[in-house]
């Protein structure tokens, strides 16, 4: 296999985890439900858009062709993951999630 | 390969695409067809009974793939019975349909058919699993059929009934799963094959594999203590689906024959005779439940669906013996009961007719219209259930008085099923004369009218009891023929030898 | 022939009888005496054959594997019986032509009796035992049809119900005792049984068999302590009461002794059981006739009483004692009925059968008088007349009786006291009613004689009483040999039909009898004070109540059991697995097979706990029922991603797929439950609950432990060997789902069709009403269609279509197929639904779901059906590989389109599903302006 | 890997079996839900465990089970259909019940009243 | 008639002839002439959905922006890992951003941009369509918010829709 | 070097998924679990994607676009039932 194509997948493999144990962090430790939002719609999914990107260029370097339906899940993912948030928010707001302490602004009344 | 074997699949299932697509067409078009449907199959699987009276056993391998592979019909004696059996409780409980029950919903047919869709590949499949997807069609169709109909009183049991079953048809998978991981094979013939050769440590998990499969069985077919699910579905349901359902139990029944005699049975060496032993007890325990709960019925239905309890014990209790004589007699008694039952329903529904709020309550009431005619279907019915002379009933029950052997056999099965039938008639005496003799004064607004259909069909599955006892003695024969044929598996195991299309020479 | 003969013509009369309703009464019994006269012309030419001790037998084959044949034999005894049946029955129906009103149905009343005379004759006639059983059963049927005949009377059905269940019980009992005797002898043919006698009398079951039959006999023929139900089956019309405790059903018991007496009688059990039960019938009927006041309540005690004599007689066990039953039973017959007709015109003539209102009658209707008093008299046993001749026998049989020590004295003391009783009881017959002053508020005033005809049978009936009394040599004398005969087997002891033996001992205790009879019913105040003390039972009652109780405990033990709780049965089933379960299970252990573990890896170790956790959270936090749907999708996304893990990627997005449309489903559901599940009440229950979980639980772990480590040999590698080059595929998984096996699959998609066509019947018509808001108290959002929502939906659609596409066209060779292609349509048009809602969705699709299930259907079946075609069996797949420029080569294959058919029925039934939920909403029906087109 | 799963199975069937024994439909529903993801399991599962053995032609040096996973992939499609059914019936048992959700149509009587005060607190 | 034979959304049958070269894995004759019936026959299916093609003014403006977006979505990720892994407490914010679009895909696609690029998730959109409610993860002020997406994100969509 | 990538990467989506569950389990509302849920489901795919890595096949990336359609789909059903109860109306 190709030394670039390894370092490359590796390096991407490892961002792609990074992000997403970020995402987990960030919704595991920050403090109320908007906060927690960010995690997931941003971090996850880059981290998710990483890895797969390496499994392109995993199996593409392996010399069975050149592979890129896998990038299919990430424009997928990029496409979802704002209204997934939109909706949640919506749903948050509509419960009466309250916000943290040091949260300015309100919250729409729904 | 004979494409008869299909025909009983088939026609119910084209009828029943056809009755999905014709949701919205007049009534007169969906019944015609609907009814033209089950004529058919009646003609089929009378065909098929004839074929199968020469004693073969006839393979129809789907996909043309040779068993163990593929999934095969197998067309024997008692796949025929069952077939006639359903066939013509079907076309009397149709025909009492188009009498005005099906108008409450246009998917009536359709569901019906389906129903007689999935009885039929539960008689005919050779393969295990198959026989589960064959009682899953059955079961939804009966699901949606005992939603049919006016009212809320039936949703309550309907809840109950499709629970208890979709929680059997787990037990029914996990059982399949055990077995195949340890024979590795689901084809019922190949079963009878593997399971004598099963090793030593792998006994367990099909002996609970085996045993498991008898507890489906068993609720299915409403033994004790799995059988509390049926008085109230079957009397809440509407009229034709609850005599349809007569047909329900005795697919438990059908079942158990069929796995525990070919796979289960005398050759399968460590495992011969599986759970036969629990099952005679049981069997009249259940026997005894279902007289109880008839004499403690308080309406024609309730006593009707506590019939079929009653039968069922009796019929295990013979089939527990595991001869050919007990076999034999169950099947006797099992066409009788059937039919039997399926007409008491329906008698029971036109009684409800006549008699305004009291209903089917065993009440006094105002007098009902059609008093003579009522009365004298349900006192034959009643003979023919209870198994007094001059109906079948009482030769079924002679056979299985007969059919025991063993000196505490016949203690245990003579005194339950005499003292049983005793109190049945009791039951029966006292209801047929608190309902039909016992008026008050007044009379009733709107008695239902007695359309021939209603009518017909109603006296038609009733006076099979007569017609039972003048041809008993070709149906005794062609019962023991079916209990030989069955009890002699090697035949049997020989469909996996069968030639293909096209490898015949 | 004419035997059969004999036995079916009631039965054909009964079926013409109702059609000359028409005609009248007289029509009818006309038609009625058909059978019974043709069948008396069938039989004299027998008379011969059985004057000679012989006999004539008429066999024909029926159900050989019953043991169970048509076969009938006349002898002297049955031929006796028969013309009881016979004769009597022809008085009775012209009796009852007078008797009966022209408002009566009767049609109905003749078909019974015929019916019952074809039954009775059917007994007495049958030469196969089971043959006789069941006429036994069917004359218990029919007289409970006679005796209910007036069913607007609440004593009339009670009594039927009572003589049904007490014959129709004992007929079972009989059942059980022949059948009995059959395993004993192997055969039912009367003629091996009666050779079989030691054989059966030495069998270890003879006491269980014995006492099986006789209770059937003892219940017929109403022997203490089974007797009660007889006096109130008088309820049925006289000509019926006349016919039942004369010659017929009460007879049928007789019969059965003396039928079987060569077979059952001469032991020692026999003795005990059948004297001591005759001897407190006998009593017992004699004592309580005294004191009826109801004219046929007197007869109907006396004929219990006649037939413990009777049967007191048989039981003895001598010759003599036997010839003598048979004789008491052709006297008692005669007497009886003639006596119950007699009762049944006083009743005709004066509205009431009370005798304490009933005196005097002499004056208003003498000829029937004379009848009724000649046959009294033979019923006290007057000399000169037919009673008094066997009644003697009878004393002089129970002198004979050797019992030990001062037993000896019991029977003939019973036999007098029995007699004093009879005179008395006889004697107020005669005078209570036709003297002893005036009558006393006679519903129909002043009565009168009958109707010519009515009095013609009592007239015949008391000149047999008169003529056998005389000369019995002469009447009765070879019929009763010719009976006698038959029943003992051929050897008839010497007897002699004189009218007077000379002064003997059993003349002496006539004298008694007479006399103190006399005395008793002149100090019959005295008994009857005597009498009064003690409560008087009506048994009828007594039996409704054990009736009633018993069906009102069993009502109570029914609710109890079948008390309507899911949860019960629920549990009931799953104990029930584990129990069966246990044993095997037991054997089993904690076994690891021999192919022992695979080593773990700790990422699934963790999905693993992960996936324990959410399941059992779920179970355990189940009552906030969003979070344990949550947690469910937990456990749906892991069982997803353990199929992946273990090698099965068809069956992950199945799962994957299945799963999200069940949430949805859930959700639609959940709208319109509460939000939260309440604690249930009993705390026990839900620690029984989790024992029988775990329960269930640890068993499946063992069993899947066992399982897994086990080697083994499947069917697979046929599969794995043949997909690619027997059906076409690479998919092994998709070859057996459409090829292989494509039989479930059709099965499969037919339950998914029938299961969505089920739904939407059953949720037509339902009003559920929406909550408000949601389970917090919130409102719920004006905001129904989220704009981004919508505006990601659209794309969807069109892109889920050609993800479906690409799935549904590659699951031959890769994973994917038809199923999971048509849930991904299906979750993208669900989207709609929910971005865009019902109304606008609906509004686009032009298409019924009923009718893409039905689609989809048929492409399955026409798929499979054509195969046909060619000879091949349903379901046979068939593929080639096409070349086509530019696009090379691809195959094709007809398991394809059967692909096409699960993907359309995988669409029609999820969305016909769920739209039928969703219609339950009411907003479905409000058109959404919340979205615009091109806006 | 073997007693891991075994545990799995155990689990679900326990869960599942806890939950089909409840007084409310929805929780019975869940438990049948819950039930039949445990079978599925075991009844691929009886085609043994094996890793990266997809069963399709090519893919691999040794093949999993296939037959274990085509019934698995039937018995999804019945379940979900079976799954659907009980879900609306127990909606139509909501309407017909008077907006009880009782599996036994009402709440019985000796229940009734802790039931209400539960209700408050919630 | 003629319409039925037409690529009624030739956008969306673009896509959709990509998306299949993306699925089978590269183009070859098969995925072209496959994928040319697909995207002709499914935007024909769906036709109902979606009859009007969306309306860009300036189409050509879109793949700059994609690029933007996702360079974005790359180089404030990292901040955003910055601040969940400090510790630090954040200052979040929920801004109501006054909207100067006005079509609804526009409306959707800031919005969609917003929630991508770490720091700010759009929460709501007001049912005027005038106002979106963003939730920023740490920030100072409403300004700083505001004036950050209208010059780098909805000046564009503008340009490409107005 | 690859190998050693992966399983780190593994590690990281592994543990980034228990802390996905520990915020489901924690909540404390139910918006809460249903982001968890909805983030569980994008781990899923890293996780599928990883497997089929490790196993160097592509036979199990459908099922990773899979999760992401069914994730999407469910995540919009729950947010829409918690603010508007009828998920179809
Ligand atoms: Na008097
Ligand atoms: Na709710």
């Amino acid at each position: 296999m190709n030394p670039i194509a390894e370092y490359a997948i590796a390096l991407l493999l490892l961002i792609g985890g990074f992000f997403t144990l970020v995402g987990a962090i960030g919704l595991a430790r920050l403090p109320d439900f908007y906060t927690r939002l960010h995690g997931p719609t941003k971090a996850t999914t880059v981290g998710v858009g990483a890895i797969v990107l390496s499994s392109v260029i995993y199996f593409s370097s392996k010399g069975q062709g050149v592979g890129v339906a896998e990038v299919l899940i990430t424009v997928f993912l990029f496409l979802t993951a704002p209204v997934s948030a939109n909706i949640l928010a919506k749903a948050a707001m509509h419960i009466g999630v309250p916000t943290t302490d040091s949260t300015r602004g309100n919250t729409w009344d729904q | 390969m004979n494409h008869w074997l299909t025909a009983p699949i088939l026609i119910p299932l084209i009828g029943g695409i056809l009755q999905a697509f014709m949701g919205y067409a007049p009534i007169a078009l969906r019944r015609t067809l609907a009814i033209a449907t089950t004529v058919l199959m009646l003609v089929a699987a009378i065909v098929l009974l004839v074929l199968a009276d020469d004693g073969s056993y006839r393979l129809y391998a789907f996909g043309n793939w040779q068993p163990p592979f593929g999934i095969v019909l197998v067309l024997d004696r008692l796949a025929a019975l069952m077939l006639v059996m359903t066939a013509v409780l079907a076309l009397f409980c149709h025909i009492y349909a188009i009498g005005g029950t099906d108008e409450s919903s246009r998917q009536f047919h359709g569901l019906f058919l389906f129903q007689l869709l999935g009885l039929n590949i539960a008689f005919l499949t050779g393969d295990l699993f198959n026989l589960f997807v064959a009682f899953e069609v059955l079961l939804i169709a009966s699901y949606g059929l005992l939603m049919h109909g006016e009212g809320t009183s039936r949703t309550v049991p309907g809840l109950h009934y499709v629970v208890l079953n979709l929680a059997g048809s787990a037990v029914f998978l996990i059982a399949v799963g055990m077995i195949y991981s340890v024979t590795g094979t689901l084809n019922m013939a190949d079963l009878a094959v593997k399971i004598p050769q099963v090793a030593e440590e792998n006994l367990p998990l099909v002996k609970a594999g085996g045993m498991m499969l008898l507890v489906v069985f068993g609720l299915k077919a409403a033994i004790l203590p799995l059988c509390f699910w049926l008085p109230g579905a079957y009397s809440n349901a509407t009229a034709p689906v609850a005599a349809l359902f007569a047909v329900m139990t005795k697919v438990g029944i059908y079942a158990i024959i069929r796995v525990f005699t070919l796979i289960f049975g005398s050759q399968a060496g460590e495992l011969a005779g599986l759970g036969m032993d629990w099952l005679f007890p049981l069997a009249l325990i259940t026997l005894t439940m279902g007289v109880i709960g008839a004499l403690g019925a308080a309406s024609l239905r309730k006593l009707v669906a506590w019939q079929v309890i009653i039968s069922v014990g009796t019929l295990l209790a013979a089939i527990s013996f595991g001869t050919v004589a007990g076999t034999s007699a169950a099947l006797f008694y099992l066409l009788n009961t059937t039919w039997v039952v399926g007409g008491l329903f329906l008698v029971a529904d036109l009684v409800d007719g006549q008699r305004g709020s009291a209903q089917d309550k065993i009440v006094t009431a105002p007098r009902i219209a059609n008093r003579t005619f009522l009365s004298v279907l349900f006192l034959m019915g009643a003979v023919a259930a209870v198994g007094l002379p001059p109906l079948s009933g009482f030769f079924a029950k002679l056979l299985i008085l007969k059919s025991a052997v063993t000196e505490s056999d016949v203690a245990w099965l003579w005194s339950v099923l005499l003292i049983g039938s005793f109190f049945t008639l009791i039951a029966y005496s006292r209801a047929g004369s608190i309902v039909f003799w016992r008026n008050v004064e007044g009379h009733i607004e709107e008695p239902q009218k007695l359309t021939p259909s209603l009518s017909v069909s109603a006296s038609a599955l009733i006076s099979l009891s007569i017609v039972m006892v003048i041809l008993a003695g070709p149906i005794s024969r062609y019962a023991e023929d079916t209990a030989a044929q069955l009890h002699d598996t090697s035949a049997y195991t020989d469909i996996l030898s069968k030639p293909m299309v096209g490898e015949e020479k | 022939m004419s035997l059969p003969l004999v036995v079916l013509l009631p039965f054909l009369g009964a079926l013409a009888a109702p059609l000359f309703a028409q005609g009248g009464r007289t029509a009818i019994a006309v038609i009625s005496c058909v059978p019974a006269i043709i069948g008396l012309a069938a039989l004299y030419p027998h008379w011969a054959v059985l004057a000679d001790g012989g006999i004539v037998q008429h066999t024909t084959e029926w159900l050989p594997a019953l043991g169970l044949s048509l076969s009938f034999r006349l002898d002297g005894l049955s031929l006796l019986f028969t013309l009881l049946i016979l004769i009597i029955g022809l008085l009775i129906i012209l009796y009852a032509r007078y008797y009966l009103k022209p408002h009566e149905n009767v049609g109905k009343f003749y078909a019974l009796l015929l019916c019952f005379k074809g039954s009775m004759l059917g007994i007495v006639l049958s030469s196969n035992l089971l043959l006789m059983v069941i006429f036994w059963e069917l004359t218990s049927l029919t007289s409970f049809l006679l005796i209910s005949f007036w069913t607007h009377k609440k004593d009339a059905r009670r009594g039927a119900r009572m003589s049904l269940a007490i014959t129709g019980g004992g007929g079972l009992a009989l059942l059980a005792g022949i059948l009995l005797i059959g395993n004993i002898v192997g055969s039912y043919e009367l003629e091996d049984v009666l050779a079989a006698g030691d054989l059966i009398k030495n069998h270890s079951m003879y006491p269980v068999a014995l006492t099986l039959v006789l209770l059937g006999a003892f219940t017929k023929s109403a022997q203490f302590p089974f007797h009660f139900w007889l006096p109130h089956a008088m309820q049925a019309p006289t000509p019926v009461s006349a016919y039942l405790h004369s010659a017929t059903m009460v007879k049928a018991g007789i019969f059965l002794m003396a039928r079987l007496y060569p077979a059952l009688a001469g032991t020692e059990q026999w003795f005990y059981m059948v004297s001591f039960t005759g001897m407190a019938t006998l009593l017992i009927g004699a004592y309580v006739a005294m004191f009826k006041h109801d004219l046929k309540g007197l007869l109907a005690h006396s004929t219990v009483s006649h037939l413990g004599l009777i049967t007191l007689l048989f039981g003895m066990g001598t010759q003599l004692a036997a010839v003598a039953a048979v004789f008491h039973v052709i006297n008692h017959a005669i007497f009886k009925a003639s006596l119950f007709m007699a009762a049944g015109i006083i009743d005709h003539e004066t509205g009431t059968r009370d005798m304490r209102r009933i005196n005097g009658l002499w004056r208003y209707m003498p000829h029937t008088a004379t009848l009724a008093m000649v046959a009294a008299s033979s019923m006290a046993g007057v000399p000169l007349l037919n009673g008094f001749l066997s009644k003697e026998m009878f004393f002089a049989e129970a002198l004979e009786l050797n019992l030990p020590g001062l037993w000896a004295y019991l029977p003939p003391l019973v036999a007098t006291l029995a007699g004093i009783f009879a005179v008395a009881y006889s004697a107020r017959f005669i005078h209570d009613v036709f003297f002893n002053g005036r009558p006393v508020n006679l519903p129909i005033f002043p009565p009168h004689e009958p109707p010519r005809y009515m009095k013609i049978p009592v007239e015949i009936l008391v000149f047999a009483c008169l003529m056998v009394g005389m000369f019995p040599a002469f009447s009765v004398g070879p019929l009763l040999y010719a009976a006698a005969s038959a029943t003992l087997g051929g050897d008839v002891p010497e007897y002699h039909l004189t009218v007077i033996h000379g002064f003997n001992l059993p003349l002496l205790m006539s004298f008694v009898a007479f006399f103190g009879g006399l005395l008793m019913y002149t100090q019959r105040q005295r008994f009857f004070d005597f009498h009064a003390r003690f409560k008087e039972i009506d048994e009828k009652a007594v039996f409704e109540a054990i009736v009633s109780r018993i069906s009102d405990t069993a009502h109570t033990v029914t609710a109890y059991i079948e008390n309507g709780s899911l949860q019960r049965y629920a549990m009931l089933l799953i104990v029930s697995v584990i129990a069966v379960s246990v044993l095997p299970l037991w054997d089993l252990g904690i076994a690891i097979g021999s192919n022992g573990l695979s080593p773990v890896d700790w990422p699934t170790l963790i999905g693993i706990a992960i996936l324990v956790v959410a399941s059992l959270g779920t179970a355990a936090m189940h009552r906030d029922r969003f979070f344990a749907l949550v947690l469910l999708s937990v456990v749906g996304l892991l069982v997803a991603l353990g199929f992946a893990r273990f090698s099965a990627p068809d069956l992950a997005m199945t799962q994957l797929s299945v799963e999200v449309v069940t949430i949805v489903l859930l959700m639609l559901a959940l709208y319109y439950m509460p939000s939260w599940t309440p604690i249930e009440t009993p705390k026990g229950r839900r620690i029984r609950d989790i024992l029988i979980a775990g329960a269930a639980g640890i068993g499946m772990t063992l069993i899947t432990l066992a399982m897994l480590t086990q080697p083994f040999t499947s069917i697979s590698e046929f599969f794995l060997e043949n997909s690619k080059p027997g059906g076409g595929g690479t998919n092994v998984v998709n070859v057996i789902l459409v090829d292989f096996r494509g039989f479930d699959t059709l099965g499969e998609i037919t339950v998914l069709g029938i299961a969505a066509l089920g739904i939407y019947a059953m949720l037509r018509n339902v009003d559920l009403p929406p909550p408000p808001g949601d389970g917090q108290g919130h409102a719920w959002t004006r905001d129904a269609y989220p704009m981004m929502l919508q505006q990601i939906a659209r794309p969807m659609l069109p892109l889920a279509l050609m993800i479906s596409a690409y799935i549904f066209l590659r699951g031959h060779n890769m994973p994917g197929g038809g199923f999971i292609a048509g849930l991904i349509t299906a979750v993208a048009l669900i989207l709609q639904y929910i971005a865009s809602g019902m109304s606008w969705t609906q509004g686009r699709i032009s298409i019924r779901y009923h009718n893409v299930i039905g689609l989809g259907l048929l492409f399955a079946l026409i798929a499979g059906a054509g195969s046909f075609a060619f000879g091949y069996p349903f379901l046979t797949s068939t593929f080639d590989y096409v070349y086509w420029p530019v696009v090379g080569k691809f195959e094709v294959a007809s398991a394809l389109v059967f692909d096409l058919g699960v993907y359309l029925t995988v669409i029609g039934a999820t969305l016909l599903a769920l739209t039928s939920v969703g219609r339950l909403s009411p907003h479905s029906a409000i058109n959404s302006t919340n979205y615009k087109e091109g806006s | 890997m073997e007693l891991a799963f075994a545990v799995v199975i155990g689990a679900l069937t326990a869960s599942g079996v806890y939950l089909m024994l409840r007084a409310r439909t929805f929780p019975v529903v869940l438990g049948l839900t819950m039930l039949s993801y445990g079978v599925n399991l075991f009844l691929f599962s009886s085609g043994r465990l094996v890793t990266g053995g997809q069963p399709i032609i090519g893919s691999a040096e040794t093949y999993s089970d296939p037959l274990p996973q085509a019934l698995v992939l039937t018995a999804i499609v019945i379940g979900f259909a079976m799954t659907a059914f009980v879900v609306v019936l127990s909606l139509r048992s909501l309407a017909d019940n008077d907006n009880d959700d009782h599996v036994n149509g009402r709440v019985p009587e000796q229940d009734r009243i802790p039931q209400e005060q539960e209700g408050a607190n919630t | 008639m003629l319409d039925r034979l037409s690529f009624p959304q030739p956008y969306l049958s673009l896509i959709l002839f990509a998306v299949w070269q993306f699925l089978s894995d590269g183009v070859s004759g098969a995925s072209v002439v496959m994928g040319l019936v697909l995207a002709w026959m499914i935007p024909q299916l769906t036709r109902g959905f979606w009859p009007d093609p969306p309306f860009f003014a300036r189409p050509w403006k879109l793949p700059p922006y994609l690029v933007l977006v996702l360079y974005d979505i790359l180089v404030s990720s990292v901040s955003v890992a910055r601040l969940i892994l400090s510790g630090r407490e954040p200052k979040p914010i929920l801004v109501s951003y006054p909207l100067e679009l006005t079509h609804p895909l526009a409306i959707s696609m800031l919005a969609s941009t917003i929630s991508l690029t770490p720091g700010t998730v759009s929460a709501d959109v007001s049912d005027d369509r005038t106002l979106l409610l963003i939730h920023a993860l740490d920030a100072e002020s409403d300004d700083e918010v505001i004036n950050a997406i209208r010059t780098r994100y909805e000046a564009r969509l503008k340009e490409m829709f107005q | 070097m690859i190998t050693i990538a992966l399983y780190i990467t593994i590690a990281m989506v592994v543990l980034a998924t228990v802390l996905n569950v520990y915020r489901l389990i924690k909540g404390p509302d139910a918006p809460d679990r249903v982001l968890a849920l909805d983030t569980l489901y994008i781990n899923a795919i890293a996780l599928i994607v990883l497997l089929g890595i490790t196993l160097g096949t592509r036979l199990y990336l459908e099922s990773a676009l899979l999760i992401a359609v069914m994730g999407f789909v469910g995540t919009v059903a729950m947010a829409k039932y918690l603010k508007r109860g009828s998920v179809i109306e």
